[in-house]
């Protein structure tokens, strides 16, 4: 009797599978036509990597502080920069974003004090040749132009546009080194901090104030010096 | 080589006592399943030894996909590795972050704020629910049923986006950081999440109707694959299929991390040891995540879940074993730590790496088809095998 | 009769057989694509949707034209003529059964008196090409596909012609055209009158054409591609038409021994083509259902089964109608 | 602390041969003499005061100078103890036994061990590549003085 019995649920069970799949038959595909139809990409995307610039001047927001080269994980990020002889800041002369090894791990963003360099939520990259993978300065920063971004700090902008000098806009290579900063490395014998001045669009009203506080704090940061960024930072690093 | 055609003259002599492969001078035969297998999960290969359908032998071949993660990270700063740990193990790659973190927190002895932790609760368990759907489709899919793919794969989109808004990627988060999470939620993300988990509690009645009592599907996979409890612990079986086994360990539950101390769950225990009971474990699992889910978004606590390293930190001197209860196991990470900003040994752990050196074990005298059936039951996934 | 033409048989026959030849390898590129759209659906996708802009209706076309293009290779190691003739067997065998499928009550290209019989004959012959094709291609993944299709056929085509005998006995003749005669009401369909020979038919026919769940010479998942691993281009198109057209081919026997072949659901004989069309797809799109719901069996499974179930249920069957038929005589 | 008894308990059963570690509170450690080493784990697994049955990971790392080291993370599943057993190796000629009758798991973990740190693993029947390309020539890759053959490239220093 019971083999009996396992048939007949045998059967029913099969056939109730069926419903299962035939319910969906009826349903709406839930994917898109690609090509046709595409995702909007949240927010907080991380795509190809953009250089961004200033909306009104047109000028990068990169001061060559090389804090995202000694960041990026993977060594996709190759920067040369020049020292501007009349306002004694650095800039980009060349900046080379290899997306053959590019892992989107976004870290570059998160060092970058400058909303100079951003992870959007562009893609669509293909190309037949990999050597065109590998993106320079301009095709960067042409890439940047149409992205929105909430300026979290930029003193460098506003200094370059009241000083009018415009092709080095930027901070001093000093000033970079306190941005990644810690508050007070001094009470914390591991060494570990946090930066609440990191947090993001959130408090961008606040953060003009932030930075000067930053400043203000420095020079004894600049002692520190376990930042990584020493004084081989004068020297032009040519990456890999 | 000269070992496996030891192994068959073995066999041969055997058959020679068998009158029908005497006079049928019948003879095993080498197959080669793999690297490039539809149903190997990635680039494993196994060698079988074979008699005709039935399986003598079962050789794993691994490393076709060494990557050589632990020397990459010898040579990175502590924050530059968090993006490896997602290549380490895609497949939950939230949770792969997780335990790095773990082992560098308690290392250096840093605190993380409650928030953090119940975000990685929470991230966390989605990640062990988006795993097992990819577990649950691409079982029956092994089984031969494709369908169930696709519906796997649409739940766990819903997951993906979840993270997507979170993080930006759908894939390899770097989510989970020294110290905390990277960034906080979005708004609303706290009713998108209880919408999904009430959703997945619904859909996963479906899933049931659809496979756990089709005769097809039983009968593939009661009573195959029994591994008792001694011999998976003796494996050092982890997660899941040891829980199948009948073995009470959790380590969510028995060497808490995170504040999992705090949730209530089950752990569910198979009592048949077989692949059913792995298959089973892991759709109660899933229920009992979005249990865990729920608590932690009722009880998710104000405050700033993010930490940001300094660039480049020193840890101090020591050295752990990190475990976390991953999605498919005992995932370990272990770094001896000599006061650099880099770890001096970096050691992975992944559960897959034990999980399958059992297979070999328990799928002798089986069909071929058992032993698809047995490799998708164990949840083998070969980035994690060969790190 | 042919457009008014009086003409000679053997040149209406050849030419009713031309005609289906046509109608099915055009039905074969329709089903192909159905069953895209079918699994598509049912896994909440779209399937094709660019080739030729409405829902992608030439994409079976567009996929044919690209294996025609397709390099042939042969493996070195290969026994080339088994392993050349092994499509030609399978698509020639395939075409062979629309000799005797009763598409209306005058087109049949031959109405065989022995022509159900044929049918179980002819069928047989793509298990043959399935082990050629296993053989002759030397490769250890192709053999054990062609193996299992050898082994699987034993244990199937037993209940199979069992199930079918019950109907020839209700219908005292093995002609198509006589028994799809007798079904002349809705409740003389043979589905009404033997519901469990029909069940066993469907089953057993669902393991003929070597679909999921029973589709253990190709199984994906273990075999790779079983018994075509090798094959590419124009003679894995053969073989895949082939199994699209032998599903045709089960639904139309399925229709003309089950569901009333021609007549229309209130016994009427006009249209009859279009009854038996819309039949047969109905059965096809049963088994493309199937096909994406359920697992694969295990080989010695799908033995066990048709052995200790499909045939004592197939014997029940056939007893039961000759009782009852000759009680009602 | 459940743990330091254990540990405590350890050393006075096996005296001079475990010598106990101080490496963090959560994670008790031993040191133990490779000699006794399979003795050790045997006797820890069946004995009913440890039941330490578990084998969680083998990791090799390498000292340089001050030698090599195994390091077994154990566990108990039933009595949720933790232990590490640490053995130290001669840098010049790493060997320990292996330990495959007592934990079959331990199987592939010593095959990586050894071939990525060249630590001879004494009585494994299996000692082929298990990662790395079966004509890997280049040395014992993990050890912290590989130079690396061409195929490697340096993260960039900053």
């Amino acid at each position: 009797m019971g083999m009996v019995k396992d048939f007949f649920s045998g059967i029913y069970n099969l056939v109730v599978g069926l419903f299962v799949t035939g319910k969906h038959l009826g349903r709406h595909a839930i994917t898109l036509q690609y090509p046709k139809e595409r995702w909007e990409m949240p927010e907080r995307s991380r795509g190809v990597v953009v250089l961004l610039s200033d909306p009104e001047t047109g000028e990068l927001n990169c001061t060559a502080c090389l804090l995202c080269m000694k960041a990026c994980p993977t060594g996709a990020i190759i920067i040369d920069r020049e020292k501007n002889p009349e306002t004694k800041r650095w800039f980009p002369t060349k900046f080379v974003i290899d997306n053959t090894i590019c892992a989107f791990c976004g870290l570059c963003e998160e060092s970058c004090n400058f909303d100079a360099i951003k992870l959007t939520g562009k893609y669509e990259f293909s190309v037949f040749d990999q050597s065109e993978l590998i993106y320079d300065m301009d095709r960067l920063a042409e890439l940047g132009r149409d992205v929105k971004y909430t300026p979290r700090k930029k003193p460098a902008a506003k200094k370059a546009a009241e000083q009018k000098k415009p092709p080095a806009e930027g901070k001093k290579p000093d000033e970079k080194k306190e941005d990644t900063a810690e508050k007070k490395p001094e009470e914390k014998p591991d060494k570990i901090e946090t930066n609440p001045a990191e947090k993001k669009e959130e408090k961008a009203e606040a953060s003009d104030k932030k930075t000067e506080d930053q400043e203000s704090r420095k020079p004894e940061e600049a002692k520190q010096g376990d930042l990584g960024l020493d004084k081989e930072e004068d020297k032009k690093e040519s990456g890999n | 080589m000269d070992e496996k055609e030891l192994h068959i003259g073995e066999h041969q002599e055997q058959d020679e006592q068998n009158p029908v492969a005497r006079e049928l001078h019948t003879e095993e035969f080498l197959v080669n399943m793999g690297p490039q297998h539809p149903s190997t999960h990635g680039v494993c290969r196994l060698l079988l030894t074979m008699d005709g359908e039935v399986i003598v032998k079962v050789e794993p071949y691994i490393g076709y996909l060494h990557r050589a993660i632990e020397k990459i990270c010898e040579n990175r700063i502590y924050n530059q590795i968090t993006p490896f740990m997602d290549r380490f193990e895609y497949v939950s790659s939230m949770l792969a972050d997780w335990v790095y973190a773990l082992c560098v927190e308690r290392i250096g002895q840093i605190e993380v704020s409650p928030r953090a932790e119940y975000l990685r609760v929470i991230f966390g368990e989605l990640q062990r629910i988006a795993s097992h759907l990819i577990y649950w489709g691409v079982f029956a899919m092994d089984l031969g049923a494709v369908t169930p793919f696709l519906y796997g794969l649409r739940e766990r989109e819903m997951i993906m986006d979840l993270f997507e808004e979170t993080c930006g990627q759908r894939l390899t988060y770097n989510y989970i950081r020294i110290g905390g999470v990277s960034q906080d939620i979005n708004p609303g993300f706290e009713q998108k999440c209880k919408k999904f988990t009430s959703y997945m509690c619904q859909v996963l009645e479906d899933y049931e109707t659809l496979l756990n009592e089709n005769p097809i599907f039983l009968s593939r996979t009661k009573n195959i694959g029994v591994a008792p409890p001694e011999l998976s612990v003796a494996y050092g079986v982890s997660g899941p299929s040891l829980r199948a086994s009948g073995v009470n360990w959790d380590i969510r539950k028995d060497d808490p991390y995170g504040y999992y101390e705090k949730f209530e769950f089950e752990i569910p225990q198979g009592k048949n040891y077989d692949t059913w009971d792995r298959y089973q474990a892991r759709v109660i699992e899933m229920r009992e995540s979005c249990k865990i889910i729920e608590q932690a978004l009722d009880g998710l606590p104000e405050g700033d879940p993010t930490f940001k390293m300094r660039a480049s930190f020193k840890l101090p001197e020591g050295e752990y074993y990190a475990r976390i209860e991953s999605s498919r196991g005992e995932m370990g990470c272990y770094i001896v730590s000599k006061g650099e900003k880099k770890p001096y040994r970096l050691k992975l752990r992944g559960s897959s790496f034990n999980n399958l050196m059992i297979i070999p074990e328990i799928s002798k005298g089986l069909k071929i088809a058992d032993l698809v059936a047995i490799f998708a039951s164990y949840d083998i996934i070969m980035p994690e095998v060969d790190r | 009769m042919f457009l008014g033409i009086e003409l000679p048989q053997i040149v209406l026959s050849a030419i009713y057989f031309a005609l289906t030849l046509g109608v099915v390898l055009l039905m074969a590129l329709f089903l192909v694509w159905w069953e895209r759209k079918v699994s598509a659906h049912i896994q909440v996708r779209f399937g094709p949707m660019m080739t030729g802009k409405w829902h992608g209706w030439s994409q079976t076309l567009a996929d044919a034209l690209k294996l025609l293009q397709k390099e042939d290779i042969v493996p070195r190691a290969a026994d080339k003529g088994v392993y050349f003739w092994a499509p030609v067997i399978v698509f020639g065998a395939t075409m062979m059964t629309f000799v005797v499928i009763p598409w209306s009550p005058r087109f049949i290209a031959a109405d065989l008196n022995v022509g159900i019989l044929y049918i179980i004959a002819i069928t047989t012959f793509t298990i043959i090409s399935l082990l050629m094709a296993g053989w002759g291609s030397n490769n250890k993944y192709s053999l054990l596909g062609g193996m299992r299709s050898a082994a699987q056929i034993v244990s199937y085509e037993v209940p199979l012609t069992l199930s079918i005998m019950g109907v020839v006995l209700l219908a005292q003749s093995l002609s198509m055209q006589d028994i799809v005669a007798d079904q002349n009401k809705f409740w003389n369909w043979n589905i009404i009158r033997q519901p469990l020979g029909f069940l066993v038919y469907l089953v057993a026919a669902t393991a003929e054409v070597n679909r999921t769940p029973f589709d253990l010479p190709e199984a994906e998942q273990e075999l790779v591609a079983g018994f075509n691993v090798e094959y590419s281009g124009m003679k894995f198109a053969m073989f895949f038409l082939a199994e699209f057209v032998n599903m045709f081919v089960v639904a139309a026997i399925a229709t003309a021994l089950f569901l009333g072949g021609w007549w229309g659901p209130f016994g009427n004989e006009s249209l009859g083509w279009l009854w038996f069309v819309l039949k047969s797809m109905g059965v096809v799109f049963v088994l493309m259902w199937f096909r994406w719901t359920y697992p694969r069996l295990r080989v010695d499974h799908l033995m066990e089964f048709a052995w200790k179930w499909l045939l004592p249920l197939a014997f029940l069957n056939l007893l039961a109608t000759g009782l009852i038929y000759n009680l009602v005589k | 602390m459940q743990n330091e008894q254990l540990v405590s308990q350890l050393v006075e059963k096996f005296g001079a041969q475990a010598e106990k570690v101080e490496l963090n509170p959560a994670q008790p450690a031993l040191v133990v003499d490779k000699s006794i080493l399979v003795e050790f784990l045997k006797q820890i697994k069946e004995d009913e005061n440890f039941k330490i049955d578990y084998l969680s990971c083998i990791s090799a790392v390498d000292y340089l100078e001050n030698g090599m080291e195994m390091n077994y993370h154990l566990c108990s599943i039933e009595l949720r103890y933790k232990l590490t057993v640490k053995v130290k190796l001669d840098r010049e000629k790493p060997e320990v036994p292996t330990i495959r009758e007592i934990h079959p798991g331990a199987d592939w973990h010593e095959r990586e061990a050894w071939e990525l740190f060249g630590i001879d693993i004494k009585g494994h029947p299996n000692l082929k590549t298990l990662l790395l390309p079966e004509d890997w020539k280049d040395g014992w890759p993990m050890r912290r003085d590989w130079e690396g053959n061409d195929d490697f490239v340096k993260m960039p220093e900053f």
